[in-house]
């Protein structure tokens, strides 16, 4: 086959929100997608960080306790 | 020979300067890699010397020939119009000249060294180069191998002077007065289709039961041969061809088809029944790269091999054999070696007949979306419905827009029509930026233009086409 | 004459069947209204008849003929090539016949009653109809008029059989010897470079300082010009057109430049100085629809005039006056009556220029994004450079990306070049998802394909373009 596509069903998001996530180290597949078809945005990742530190931090108190 | 004794250093080795390799030497070399390119061939590979770019010419060229002898209907006769193959063939080295020279200054512009010859892997750190009369040893922080493929040889049909690849094919100093094309590929179909534009009398012969099978569409296939058929072209399907026997001045070549054995001849025979990739004399098992068992190299999503700091791209590994491919790696490589985080992370990789019509095709077609179990909607607007279509006295095609049935996701294209190439560009940007097809629909696109068409098909996907009844 | 007694009802009442009354018709019909369009002259309007596509028409044979006689280069002779004018009009009526008798057959196929007459308002609620033996009334719960536009006459050149407007060029029925056009807007270039291509000695006398100046850059033009000059054609900027004697075999039309007067010769004279909005004879003045002081029909979002069941759109309404904006308007203006949201809401129409090299314009340009107040970014790259424009020896031309600097967010492109028109529908597409440079270079585009020109513009927006030395 000459025409491949990657993978079948994975998260939307342009090329660049893309490599954003990959730079931000932020998993992809995990992030909801608040756009049309459930295209994932700057801000879905900048929100799903914010969400992923504050678990985190929240984990780590808990830990601490 | 002499060895040279002092190992050259060098922070990125490439090996091969196709578009996978020089596209990766000259990224490298923009993130502050000092860069080596090792080529024992020509500059630019096998893309500029002897396969997109000079058959992309022969095509034109064809293209105006036939062009000039068939605007009757409009208005427009020739008296005479003839081809001085020499001079077309002057005019395609000038081309492949200019890009050929323009990549060498590139590569000179942004500091990468060029070095002529064989390259050998020694080690996971240095290669030797060898030329005529000299090797030398270069070392190296990480390497690219970019070797690229050459076409296969079939045991019964081995290459002369008559039987030729697809190499040979562009280089032929008159139009032949017949050809037969064994392998109805893209590569095939486009050169047999450059020949019969010319005049000459063209058989294909094709094993499988359909010319362009690999990711083209029947109904896309049958668009090409029609207009092959037109151009004085047979073209024979499930045709096992068996051998060649030469003259002096052509061949015979049987072939079976239907349990039936027959012949054909012709000036010349053209193989193009697929490319093999350069991976056997460069020396792999001395670094232990592990391979796939179709003789490419293992890569990750940063086209990393089993060896860490080597890297492999384009033709050598899996995906298939285009330019675009092996360049859109080449970038890859040279950034992950940067240490960025880019990844081979496409939705779509588009693929382009230069046949006539043009064919061109992005993502999912009907049936593998079906083979990949989405459901999914296929909407198509043909080209005989657009005003440019018309005005251009080009009509014959349609796009087929393939999209998610749930949300409209547009997940895949195929074109068939005049300019095909440049229409697809669109819909790749589409897939890649998850748009659907209301989003194409209420983007304005410009009349008369061919983008209409897009837009219609993107309209019938959502059941409201102005330009055709439902 | 007999009044019709009876008055038929509707639901939707459509004025007019150019590109935005036929659209707004089908779409609404589409949405179950009941839909009658009125048309005085011929379906399709001035875009089908004698405006987009006849032009388009013209251009394309020209551009064959052209091609035919100069492709010696790449190794193509032709003897002698001729055009045989009847002919060329003659295939440019089958295809406009092709184009409207689809249009006939849509609006039938969805229901449309279309009334030939002139449509003139009584009340908010009716029309009457006229034409040659009678008279009828229509009432209606909504109007769309779409009554487009007409070409301007100025008093010092009334339109004659020698003096013509854009209707009267298109008919000639031979290729004249020589033409002056009087105004360098698009339709006058377009024009004025379809006679060039046959052999017309083209003299184009724009008023300002340069041709195609609403909306082009200097630099576009300046190609066009080229090209235009290169066929024999002369250009006279800052000329004033004074006026025009004509005698049986041809005319002589004075104007001034640089405050000197010159006087120019030739078969014909073209005014193309403009159009105005068809909204003087239609009665808006029985139903107090509000109009803007330059005559055209003051609208809102919705296209919804001052009156609320009464909607405009098109030539008449303001924004560009192109077709694909007036369907564009006719499907909102359905939409709206059909009680749906649809709003204009486009952050780009494209514009497009069928000269050689075409260009193709949509968003802002670099002058406009800075008028906006807008840090942009203006990144360009060549056709010349580009491995398919060489294979089609055609390299005239540039893609220029406009991006906003703080983000690289695409806000503008402009294109000249071959295919300009297929390739520019990426970008409005690019401007309306809202898509950065980075998201176009990490596209994957087809080699070779125009299309990685506009790839290669957004890498040099990145800084790291692959195909030029920075
Ligand atoms: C007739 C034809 C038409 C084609 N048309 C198209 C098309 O329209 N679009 C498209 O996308 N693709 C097309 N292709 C395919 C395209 O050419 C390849 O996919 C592309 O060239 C692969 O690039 P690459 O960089 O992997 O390798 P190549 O271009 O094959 O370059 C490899 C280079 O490595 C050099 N090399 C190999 N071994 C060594 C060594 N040991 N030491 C030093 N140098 C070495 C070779 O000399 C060569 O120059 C066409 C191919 C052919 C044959
Ligand atoms: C030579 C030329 C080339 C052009 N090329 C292009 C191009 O390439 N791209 C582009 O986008 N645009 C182009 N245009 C402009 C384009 O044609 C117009 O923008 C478009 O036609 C406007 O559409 P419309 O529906 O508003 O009106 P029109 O197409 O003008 O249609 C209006 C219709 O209303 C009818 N009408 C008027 N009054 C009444 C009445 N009282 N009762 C009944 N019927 C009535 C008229 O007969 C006419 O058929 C070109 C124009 C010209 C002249």
């Amino acid at each position: 086959h000459i025409t491949t596509k990657h993978q079948a069903v994975r998260a939307l998001a342009t090329p660049f929100v893309r490599q954003m996530a990959r730079e931000m180290k932020i998993d992809i597949e995990k992030v909801k997608g608040s756009g049309p078809a459930g295209r994932i945005t700057e801000s879905d990742l900048k929100q799903f960080k914010e969400n992923d530190s504050f678990s985190r931090e929240k984990a780590k108190q808990h830990d601490d306790k | 020979m002499v060895v040279g004794d002092f190992p050259i250093e060098t922070d990125t080795l490439v090996i091969g300067s196709g578009p996978g390799g020089y596209v990766a030497a000259i990224r490298a070399a923009q993130l502050g890699q000092k860069v080596t390119v090792v080529e024992k061939g020509t500059i630019g590979g096998v893309c500029l010397n002897v396969g997109c770019i000079p058959s992309k010419a022969l095509i034109s060229a064809g293209h105006r020939f036939h062009e000039a002898q068939h605007s009757e209907d409009m208005g427009i006769f020739a008296e005479k119009v003839t081809v001085d193959f020499s001079k077309v063939q002057a005019w395609k080295g000038s081309v492949v000249k200019k890009l050929t020279g323009g990549v060498s200054s590139l590569l000179k512009g942004n500091n990468v060294d060029v070095v002529t010859g064989e390259a050998y892997f020694v080690d996971e750190n240095s290669i030797r180069v060898m030329n005529d009369d000299s090797a030398q040893t270069y070392t190296f922080k990480n390497a690219i191998i970019a070797t690229g493929s050459s076409p296969i040889e079939i045991p019964s049909f081995k290459y002369t002077k008559r039987v030729l690849n697809s190499t040979g094919a562009l280089a032929l100093e008159e139009v032949p007065s017949s050809i037969v094309v064994i392998g109805g590929g893209y590569i095939g179909t486009e050169l047999g289709g450059a020949f019969a534009s010319f005049g000459t009398k063209v058989t294909i012969l094709e094993g499988t039961e359909e010319i362009l099978s690999a990711g083209f569409e029947k109904q896309m296939a049958a668009l090409v041969k029609r207009n092959l058929k037109n151009k004085g072209a047979e073209i024979v399907t499930k045709a096992n061809a068996k051998g060649v026997e030469e003259t002096d001045t052509g061949v015979t070549v049987t072939y079976e088809v239907k349990g039936e054995e027959k012949k054909v001849e012709a000036d010349y025979v053209l193989v193009t029944v697929g490319r093999r990739p350069n991976t056997a004399e460069i020396g792999l098992e001395q670094v232990g790269i592990k391979m796939t068992d179709r003789g490419l190299i293992e890569t990750d999503k940063q086209c990393r091999t089993s060896v860490k700091n080597i890297y492999a791209i384009g033709d050598i590994v899996s995906g298939p054999q285009l330019a675009h491919k092996a360049s859109y790696e080449g970038k890859i490589a040279a950034e992950a070696i940067a240490g960025h985080s880019s990844e081979i992370d496409y939705l779509a990789i588009p693929a382009v007949v230069f046949s006539e019509p043009e064919l061109a095709s992005v993502g999912y077609n009907e049936k593998e979306a079906k083979e990949a179990g989405i459901e999914a909607l296929a909407s198509k607007f043909p080209f005989a419905a657009n005003g440019r279509a018309l005005s251009l006295n080009n009509t014959d095609g349609f796009v087929k827009l393939i999209t998610r049935k749930e949300d409209g996701l547009v997940i895949g294209a195929q074109i068939a029509g005049p300019n095909a190439s440049d229409m697809i560009a669109e819909l790749g940007l589409a897939i890649e930026a998850g748009m659907t097809a209301e989003d194409i629909a209420m983007t304005i696109h410009a009349h008369p233009t061919l983008g209409e068409i897009t837009m219609e098909a993107a309209e019938v996907a959502l059941g409201t086409p102005i330009h055709i009844i439902k």
